[in-house]
């Protein structure tokens, strides 16, 4: 192979790479953050948006990864929890119209300890915690009208 | 009563069904699906959708505070209950206009009467129908099922009362049969159905399965849409339905249409329904049972007749009267419906569920497809595995086994794991005893032990 | 002169319609394709195919000498020309004759005397058929085209004798326009069609185009299957064709039909055909043209008649009878065609081709769909943007009306800069104007410059 | 952020790039020869079966990269072209039965110059070579049914 043939070669290795790399953004599941890619060193560098993925491919000479400070914020705690609706119905926060709530935000629950009530058919259906943790978030309104499999409150899974 | 929002109490293709004739008539839908069908085709077809529950029927689309609550929070006005489910259930009929919420379906009583199968058959003996020589009602012992034995005459089956579907049946050839018959379909019916009730017929070996269509309103009308052959099944479970019933004697078909229409006058039937027959190969006619809802078939009389049937269900639940008269009704042509399922024939019509990563409905001429799902679907494992209603219509029998042929042969369905029953359906039409139409219910099962 | 494997001369939807109509008759089927329809439905859906030439059309589906090839080597016995390229070329069906193979279609010398449409107007005139005013044949100078102006009074209408699809017609309010409008035409006739020939008549500013169904078989017998309203056009090309065509008077609907028989037996006329009218809004008629080929919007007139047109050419080219007499051809209810192009209304209609990345027809009652396409498949830029037609039949118009909404709510047509024409076609069924049926052919320009 | 997440972190970006890489190998259009992965020294490798677009993506230590022999077999000569037949019909060799054919393997051929003859109803349609070249293979036989499109006479494009 000559020179030639080799240097033309290099170009269309480095065309394909870059095709692909465009490829791999679009088919790519997560979102990707930075794709850069050297001809001199040859170097490629893909970084995703969710630090928890962040991924390097480095060639010499090593080029660091910067993950974008809107990344970090979309990053999911897998510590988190939500406790779902069981069923449709009207989610209430406490047993009774003008009673203390089941959970207030920043309360530990037990599993199994009930943090609300679905209403349907004017049956009550309590709604309990399957992990200890701490209640993060009551996510559903007090008598809102709630779907099957809709998160109610979250909770920061974890003993104290 | 007005009716101006509907909520369907079903998935697949009977909802995108119902959901079609409401748009069509101007009503507004709301649509109830499990996390299994979170993603169905029905689901986006409809107005408002509310998640009731997990996969598991049971806690989804048969558990009733859930369909009730999403009726109310979306302030539909009534259900329909498609088929299947709970459209054949009184207690829910009875919930629905506790709360203020138009069931469509007959009354609740005559839900009960006629869903006592049992029950039913006193009815209809009363009514002037033919019955097979039977039990009055349920038999209490098995002491008195070997006595009725002696009397029917064997062989005799043995029915669940509260059954459907094609469970709770056994055949008995003799006593000893008899007693281990009873005992069975009483256990399976205490256990499936809730209700250990039995009764006991004669058995007719060889016959024709022969569904007389119905529609009746709250003033009293009742009128038939001609009948629809179903004969050709496997375990109870039709494969391939078809309208007129072929090589039906004239009078019988004439008298099946008057024996139907006199049976639900009788018990006040209001709605759409359809009434059983067992016809023998002397074409003798004997009233089996009532299906009190729509049927999966129901294509077949629409493609006829040019009736919607779901909308004269709807018209019929808002209180007004059908739009059409006995006289009016024309039965013209012959139409055949295929049901696809996703199964494998070959592995025991084991279920194949899995993505439809192809999917390609027939069209044309004469050609109707009633199906949930489109190319890139996931057909669930939880629920019955039909995936497509394939119906023609033709001016004769024979252009109408053609044309389901053409289309089943263009129906392209493929994705990986997923196996259909198109073939088997193509080599069933292709059979000459389908041609000459002398099959009887029990001819898939032999041909299958072929 | 049998027929037991035809080559279908065409492309995309009316390959496929022919190619069902074969599979269903037990006719074998060969296709012919560019390469732009290489990977094309209909290729697939035939026994046998043969690439006979590059995309271009007049190198592929209108070059006789590939076409013929094809049929040859394949031994195809007859040829179905479909409707465009070659279905209405006398020469083309002399070759034919020449080579053995049955041309579905009428005799040569009849396409050619109803496709010069100056000859026919004249011919049709000594039918009885009420023709409006005009030329004798073709006008053979500007003097004599500005004397027939005097008489025939303006406005009056230039039409080349050979035209089609809409091109080479231009109206003249008076002799100014009139003298420009001749050298246009002519000019314009030469160069499409090479027949510089243009006939002169009275134009109708505002009317309806009203088209008669024909099939005429070689025993001299010429039924009519009732007509078609075609008056929503845009630069005539037809939007939306229905059954039967609405508000026409009785006894005008009585007289077309019984005039489009007169006439096509007055030409022998065999095989199908339309003999179109005008309709003025008080009711009064007149001869526009034949058509001597199956038509876009044949479903139509199917689905109110349960007729396959196509069969029934095909029964005629055989030399067969046709298969039903006037007597027997019974119109039911109401049926509409929406054309769906994939071309986007807002940007002058200009065509989308491209890859149809979602392609979900609709279904369920009443609705029939003809496309040459699938999920996935490719819309070539090479031919007309006719992506699928919807046919929907109800028992009444308004029904038919609101069932064509919803079938068209429920199609999913998308790609990458693929554009259809679904949402112009739910807003034009929605206008009071096409609700009340008052609409003329102007209508749809009036109403896109409003 | 500790060292063992640092460690965590690094694993979970390499399984990341593991599945990258096999969602890779689905979605490229091209068949894929070779995927390898290293590591310990970082090494992504990806080596296309054809040789006219192979690419290498190399980390320190650089891995020489090894097309299947397979691969070069199925390489496709570029000076290769066929002349194919302009319209649907029956290929000749030669003008007249019995006469010479118009080319035979190894025959070399001018641009325009006729290969053979597509005839179609009657009419008889010189086939001709666009580019200069030698004959390698006549693909159709003699009297043969052709359609459009259909390579008729293989030629290797250059000149003498």
């Amino acid at each position: 192979m000559s020179e030639r043939e080799q240097e033309h070669d290099q170009h269309a290795a480095l065309r394909v790479l870059r095709e692909e790399v465009a490829h791999l953004v679009k088919t790519v599941p997560g979102p990707v953050a930075a794709v850069s890619l050297r001809l001199g060193d040859c170097a490629l560098e893909v970084t995703w948006a969710s630090a928890a993925t962040a991924a390097q491919v480095v060639a010499a000479p090593a080029v660091p990864a910067q993950a974008p400070a809107a990344a970090e914020e979309a990053v999911e705690d897998p510590a988190l929890t939500a406790v779902t609706a069981p069923l449709v119905g009207t989610f209430y926060h406490a047993p009774e119209p003008g009673a203390a709530p089941y959970v207030r935000v920043g309360d530990r629950v037990r599993a199994g300890q009930t943090v609300g009530v679905v209403e349907a058919m004017k049956l009550m259906n309590q709604v309990v915690a399957e992990q200890e943790g701490e209640v993060v978030e009551v996510v559903a309104g007090n008598a809102e009208p709630v779907e099957y499999g809709q998160a109610l409150v979250r909770i920061r899974v974890g003993s104290a | 009563m007005s009716v101006g929002k509907v909520l369907i109490a079903n998935r697949g293709e009977i909802a995108l069904r119902i959901a079609r004739t409401c748009r069509e008539l101007g009503l507004r839908t709301v649509a109830v699906y499990s996390t299994a069908d979170r993603h169905a085709r029905y689901v986006a077809a409809c107005d408002e959708a509310v998640h009731i529950g997990p996969a598991p029927a049971r806690r989804s689309y048969l558990y009733v505070p859930a369909v009730i609550e999403a009726a109310l929070r979306t302030g539909a006005d009534a259900i329909h209950p498609g088929y299947g489910f709970l459209s054949e259930d009184a207690d829910f009929a009875r919930v629905c206009a506790g709360q203020g919420i138009t069931f469509v379906g007959p009354r609740p009583e005559v839900m009960e009467a006629v869903g006592d199968k049992a029950k039913v058959r006193a009815l209809m003996a009363a009514a002037g129908l033919p019955v097979l020589p039977g039990s009055e009602g349920a038999v209490g012992s098995p002491a008195e099922a070997e006595s009725l034995g002696e009397e029917i005459g064997y062989p005799v089956i043995v029915k669940a009362a509260a059954g459907g579907g094609g469970r709770g049946i056994e055949v008995a050839r003799d006593r000893a049969e008899l007693r281990e018959a009873f005992r069975r379909t009483t256990a399976l019916a205490q256990q499936v159905f809730g209700d250990g009730s039995v009764y006991m017929e004669r058995f007719v070996p060889a016959a024709r399965h022969v569904e007389v269509q119905l529609l009746g309103d709250d003033s009293g009308t009742v009128v038939h849409l001609g009948e629809r052959d179903c004969s050709l099944q496997r375990r109870n479970q039709k494969l391939i339905e078809e309208a007129p019933s072929p090589l039906l004697p004239e009078q019988v078909r004439e008298a099946l249409g008057a024996y139907a229409v006199a049976g639900a006058a009788r018990v006040g039937y209001t709605g759409a329904g359809t009434m059983e027959f067992l016809v023998d190969p002397s074409g003798a006619a004997t009233f089996m049972e009532i299906n009190a809802r729509i049927q999966v078939e129901h294509p077949v009389t629409e493609m006829l007749t040019g009736v919607d049937l779901v909308a004269e269900q709807l018209r019929v639940a808002a209180g007004e009267r059908l739009s059409f008269t006995q006289e009016q009704v024309t039965l013209t042509g012959a139409a055949i419906e295929c049901r696809i399922n996703a199964e494998d024939p070959a592995a025991g019509f084991r279920p194949t569920p899995g993505t439809l990563a192809v999917f390609n409905p027939p069209g044309g001429p004469g050609v109707r497809v009633d199906s949930g799902f489109a190319q890139g679907d996931r057909v669930p494992p939880d629920y019955d595995s039909l995936i497509a209603k394939l119906v023609v219509w033709a001016p004769t029998r024979a252009q109408a086994i053609a044309r389901a042929d053409r289309a089943l042969a263009e129906f392209e369905v493929e994705g990986p794991g997923v196996a259909t029953t198109i073939p088997l359906l193509r080599e069933l039409l292709a059979l000459p005893e389908f041609a000459k139409a002398t099959h009887t219910t029990r001819f898939v099962e032999e041909y299958l032990s072929r």
